[in-house]
């Protein structure tokens, strides 16, 4: 009975290193107990992370498949798993099992096509691993432009990667942007949906969005006026889940599964769904 | 206090200001009482919710008490006149499901009882150990 | 067979709907066969007259879902009230869960309400229930000519011990002859308590052990109106779904009836609704009981504004070590 | 067709219990019909249907699914599966044994779930044909046919005898076991009895339900319909409905602590229950309205939309019986796919 693909028991991950990156956000890189790479995924996937006693999560997985070393997750501090993650230290034992869920279509849709990124918060998390899978196979993509506006300048997630490596990669755009003026901040201040509409993209790009509903909301309002169809956007999505693999019932919308036929949706397909998310 | 080897696991709600203070002056009086009590201390008998007394026996008490204040000398005026109430009423219940009433029980020792706190405890084990382990409110989940 | 018919009561609803004096109506609804009668909320005199039904089967207490629409909908509710109903609104308006003056209460004469479960124990495939003086006459799809069952062996378990001798709390009352109690509502807890122990907790491991933890006798209740339940609360650690172990079983239970316990109006609603007929209401009326035989006679619900019991005390209560020495002299 | 007479039906349970764990529907204390393992002595019940469902069998309402050490920052992870045996379910009727096919779709397709899988490996059913439905069966909607149950034996409960016959291997294994009690017969009582039950289907109550409206790719026309409103304003959000239904599959997982350990294990859960969606980032469905709205579009749209057209109902009737308030299927469906025909 053991030789079966067992998917709801985990495999022991180990956390090898916490990166404080804003003041509730850590990002943990979680190796094999023996250093090694848990599992490969695709750009867009997640894993189920837990702590037995304390329940588990599903996070997306924020490192590039293109690192080969470790798998990394940030992590905003919002609920009971994220609380204890938050205060574990280096060397504990976590359990993982994935990689769940459809990834974005970086062999398909994105293949060949300018790509624009957009942002909130947390919501660069699930960003990074496709941006930086992007930036890996420059060949591949055409230009790529980064929108990422956070509430405040240490809310920005990632900062460093993006300030020493992004910004000098001579392929990409990165455009910042904070909710309010703040002292040392030189860069452009406002919302993210009104920085979109002033940069006024070419609607030649395929669009990626994540982040908080309402910043989602009016981006694609922006994005629709700039003149950008539906099937150029794509977005990530999440909701409760328990088993990651379309059986317990909780994460559809409609007849979807986010677990499962998520979590990238394209625009045009979320709008065939109904509207409960 | 073993009846046949077999010495019960006591779990012991005490109220910071009379009965826990009552088992220190026991333990500094250097008076004898079996070491399977375990005591909770709590900040007044009355915040034993019935749900504590379910979960010690869940957790593999064999017996469970809860002291406080001698009625009228509760630190917080009237904290051990709703504890009597509602104590009175879980007992009764438990009893209703079949549950040995000797099981739970309810005392008030003050803080200059030391002798009292150690001769109930004393009293206390011994029933519980006549009665044997818990086996109506156990969970075998965390008998392992 | 109800005294007051269903046109009465829709006639009275649709009159004062029309005058404006009320905006909605809640009543009891007809469903695909003449016993599965669904609590719903009327707007206009057509669907009254469409829809409306007071029979046997109106079983439903109305007054847990006033909480909800007093606080979701403008405007005045009509609630149609039977006399053991008007005891948990009673009770709802102490623990002002209920907003009064959104509220007109119309009491209802009751006759004793059916109990669907026990008519279907002996009958397959009811076709038709027809309410007669004496009782219901079952037609059923596998008897030409229908099956009698008698008022008494029918009736629902709470009416066995009715309590409906008034109705409280109301702004108008609707003239009829009311129930009349006949048993003692603690007989049952008084055969229990003169079991052994072993009996006792034989006869509970297998009533509870049927339990499909579906939470229907907590969501039902009049009294269970926190806004959060502690079964609800994963910190809590106590299950609110899994039908675990016998441990979490009783443990439920317990802790369901004693959170009602001094509040508790005795509606019978959870032991009613109960998927696998578990007496649910032997708990709570043991708590009943000794409340009424430790601190004196308290029925909650009966006067507004009074204090429960465990949110009161006395200085010479019975201790908890005497309640069973007690309790025996008083049975013997 | 083997005929077992039914002064011998003791004699045959006995057999079988003494080979498999044998599972048989008998009479409760409370008056219904649960299933309960078969002891000298045991009746089967004569009622047409449990309170619960068979599906406990394969999709237990609570069930151990690893545990875990954990010691400072080590965990780990040990494996509590015992090696199923296999076991014997007697007397399910058709709507239940169809019931399995929708539970199969969700927990045999890829990735399979192997706790589910290994119960369904290892579980024989033997149906039985139902000579009394009730006013509240409705399979017939479902294109079930309970005089045609399916399952690894099918049978057939005649005044006197029981007529079995053999669908698949497990089940040849099966009546071999009881095969000195049994005698080889026609097909005269059997084809009289299942005559019997068409005239019976055609006078029940909902004979002329039919799910005909409502299907894969409706969502946008149901969705949103007023009628909504009214069907789930009485909901009490109680799971009675769910747990006593055999084709919904919903679960929770969670952890317990044991005091020395965790037990992750796996528990059915309600889309009727407030926390059931509920994130620390929000609650996708904050009304009882969606709630409810979910469980009977998931049964009646999703379900299908996902399984090639079949229904995740089976017409059990189980839901119209035990709802506290009586809101149910049958009157989702009266109620939003009797428009079109007006």
């Amino acid at each position: 009975m053991n030789n079966r693909a067992e998917t709801l028991i985990p495999k022991i991950g180990v956390i090898t290193d916490i990166r404080i990156d804003t003041p509730d956000v850590k990002t943990f890189r979680v190796l094999t107990p023996d250093g090694k790479k848990v599992f490969d995924h695709k750009p867009g996937q997640c894993a189920m992370l837990s702590i037995p006693g304390v329940g588990e999560a599903m996070f997306s997985i924020t490192s590039s498949p293109t690192n080969l070393e470790y798998m990394e997750f940030s992590i905003k501090k919002c609920g009971c798993v994220t609380e204890w993650l938050h205060q574990a230290e280096v060397g504990q034992a976590v359990t993982i099992r994935g990689p769940y869920g459809r990834p974005f279509p970086v062999d398909d849709e994105f293949a060949g096509k300018d790509l624009l990124f957009i942002a909130g918060g947390i919501g660069l998390a699930p960003l990074r691993s496709v941006i930086n899978y992007c930036r890996y196979y420059p060949k591949r993509y055409g230009k790529i432009d980064i929108v990422y506006g956070s509430r405040s300048m240490s809310d920005l997630v990632d900062y460093k990667e993006i300030v020493d490596e992004w910004v000098n990669d001579e392929n990409v755009n990165v455009h910042l942007t904070i909710d309010r003026e703040q002292e040392g901040w030189t860069g452009h201040v406002g919302f993210v949906p009104n920085y979109v509409k002033e940069l006024a993209f070419d609607t030649n790009k395929t669009a990626v969005l994540c982040g908080p509903p309402i910043m989602i909301k009016f981006t694609l309002e922006g994005l629709s006026a700039l003149g950008f169809d539906k099937t150029q956007i794509y977005t990530t999505m999440e909701l409760r889940m328990k088993c990651g693999i379309g059986k317990c019932g909780r994460c559809n919308i409609g007849s979807k599964y986010v677990c499962k036929d998520g979590p990238v949706f394209r625009m045009d397909e979320l709008d065939e769904l109904p509207d409960e998310y | 206090m073993p009846v046949n080897g077999y010495k019960p696991l006591i779990v012991a709600f005490c109220c910071n200001w009379c009965s826990y203070a009552g088992a220190d002056l026991a333990g500094n009086n250097r008076l004898n009482y079996p070491a399977d009590v375990k005591i909770i201390r709590v900040p007044c008998s009355c915040r034993v919710n019935p749900m504590f007394v379910l979960r010690a026996f869940q957790r593999g008490a064999d017996g469970v008490i809860i002291c406080g204040c001698h009625p009228g000398d509760c630190h917080y005026t009237s904290g051990n006149y709703f504890t009597r109430r509602r104590m009175a009423l879980l007992f009764s219940m438990l009893d209703y499901l079949g549950i040995e009433r000797e099981r739970t029980r309810v005392e008030w020792v003050s803080a200059a009882e030391g002798a009292k706190f150690a001769a109930t405890m004393n009293d206390f084990a011994e029933t519980v150990a006549s009665l044997g382990e818990n086996k109506r409110l156990e969970d075998l989940r965390c008998k392992k | 067979m109800q005294k007051v018919t269903a046109k009465t009561l829709s006639g009275k609803a649709a009159s004062l709907l029309n005058a404006g004096e009320v905006k909605y109506v809640l009543g009891w609804k007809k469903g695909e066969f003449d016993y599965d009668i669904t609590p719903a909320l009327f707007e206009s005199a057509e669907e009254l007259e469409k829809d409306f039904v007071w029979n046997d089967f109106s079983c439903a207490n109305l007054s847990k879902y006033l909480i909800k629409y007093t606080r979701s909908l403008s405007g005045k509710i009509l609630v149609f009230l039977k006399p053991c109903d008007t005891f948990s609104f009673n009770q709802l308006l102490t623990e002002h869960r209920i907003d009064r003056q959104k509220v007109y209460a119309v009491g209802v004469p009751c006759s004793g309400m059916a109990d669907e479960k026990k008519i279907r124990e002996n009958a397959d495939g009811i076709t038709a229930i027809s309410e007669t003086e004496e009782g219901y006459l079952v037609h059923t799809l596998y008897s030409d000519a229908p099956a009698f069952i008698s008022k008494e062996e029918a009736l629902l378990e709470k009416c066995l011990s009715c309590k409906g001798w008034a109705h409280i709390a109301l702004d108008e009352q609707i003239e009829g002859e009311v129930f009349a109690p006949s048993a003692d509502r603690f007989d049952q807890v008084k055969a229990l308590e003169n079991m052994t122990p072993d009996e006792r907790y034989h006869f509970w491991q297998n009533e509870l052990s049927r339990c499909i933890r579906c939470n229907a006798c907590r969501d039902v209740c009049p009294a269970c109106t926190c806004e959060k339940c502690v079964f609800d609360n994963p910190n809590s650690g106590v299950e609110n779904k899994a039908a675990a172990n016998s441990f979490e079983e009783k443990m439920f239970h317990i802790i369901r009836a004693f959170h009602v316990a001094g509040r508790c109006t005795d509606c019978g609603e959870c032991s009613r609704v109960c998927p696998q007929k578990i007496p649910l209401h032997l708990l709570n009326r043991k708590f009943i009981n000794d409340i009424d035989s430790f601190y004196g006679e308290y029925q909650a619900g009966l006067d507004e504004g009074s204090r429960a019991p465990l949110v009161d005390y006395d200085t010479g209560d019975l201790e908890p070590s005497q309640v069973f020495d007690w309790r025996d002299g008083q049975n013997a | 067709m083997r005929k077992l007479s039914l002064e011998n039906l003791n004699l045959a349970f006995a057999s079988i219990a003494a080979k498999y764990p044998l599972y048989l529907p008998q009479d409760n204390s409370a008056g219904d019909a649960e299933y309960k393992k078969w002891e000298q002595g045991a009746k089967w019940s004569d009622k047409t249907n449990t309170v619960k469902s068979p599906k406990d069998f394969f999709f237990p309402q609570t069930e151990d699914l690893m545990a875990f050490q954990v010691s400072g920052k080590s965990i780990d992870i040990i494996d509590t599966r015992k090696e199923s045996e296999d076991f014997v379910v007697f007397g399910v009727r058709a709507c239940d044994v169809k019931s399995f096919e929708v539970l199969d779709n969700v927990f045999l397709t890829e990735p399979a779930d192997s706790y589910y899988a290994s119960r369904r490996e290892h579980g024989i059913i033997v149906s039985v044909a139902c000579t009394r439905p009730l006013e509240t069966c409705f399979c017939k909607a479902f294109s079930i046919d309970p005089s045609e149950p399916a399952g690894d034996v099918s049978c057939y409960k005649t005044d006197d005898s029981l007529y079995l016959s053999a669908n698949t291997e497990k089940g040849e294994a099966l009546l071999a076991v009881i095969s000195e009690y049994t005698e080889e017969a026609d097909d005269a009582a059997v084809s009289k009895q299942k005559e019997s039950i068409n005239k019976i289907m055609d006078r029940l109550p909902l004979a002329s339900l039919t799910p005909a409206s409502f299907g894969g790719g409706k969502t946008k026309e149901f969705f949103d319909a007023p009628e909504w409103k009214s069907l789930s304003e009485a909901c009490l959000g109680c799971g009675t409905c769910t747990f006593v239904c055999p084709t919904c599959q919903c679960y929770d997982i969670k952890d317990f602590k044991t005091g020395s350990g965790v037990i992750r294990y796996r528990c059915w859960d309600s889309c009727m229950y407030s926390e059931f969606t509920k994130m620390s980032a929000g609650q996708p469905r904050t009304s009882q309205l969606e709630r409810f709205r979910q469980r009977f579009m998931h049964k009646l749209v999703y379900y299908p939309e996902n399984n090639n057209g079949l229904f995740s109902c089976v017409g059990c009737g189980r839901c119209l019986s035990r709802c506290p308030i009586h809101m149910n299927i049958v009157k989702v469906m009266k109620a939003l796919g009797g428009k079109k025909d007006e």
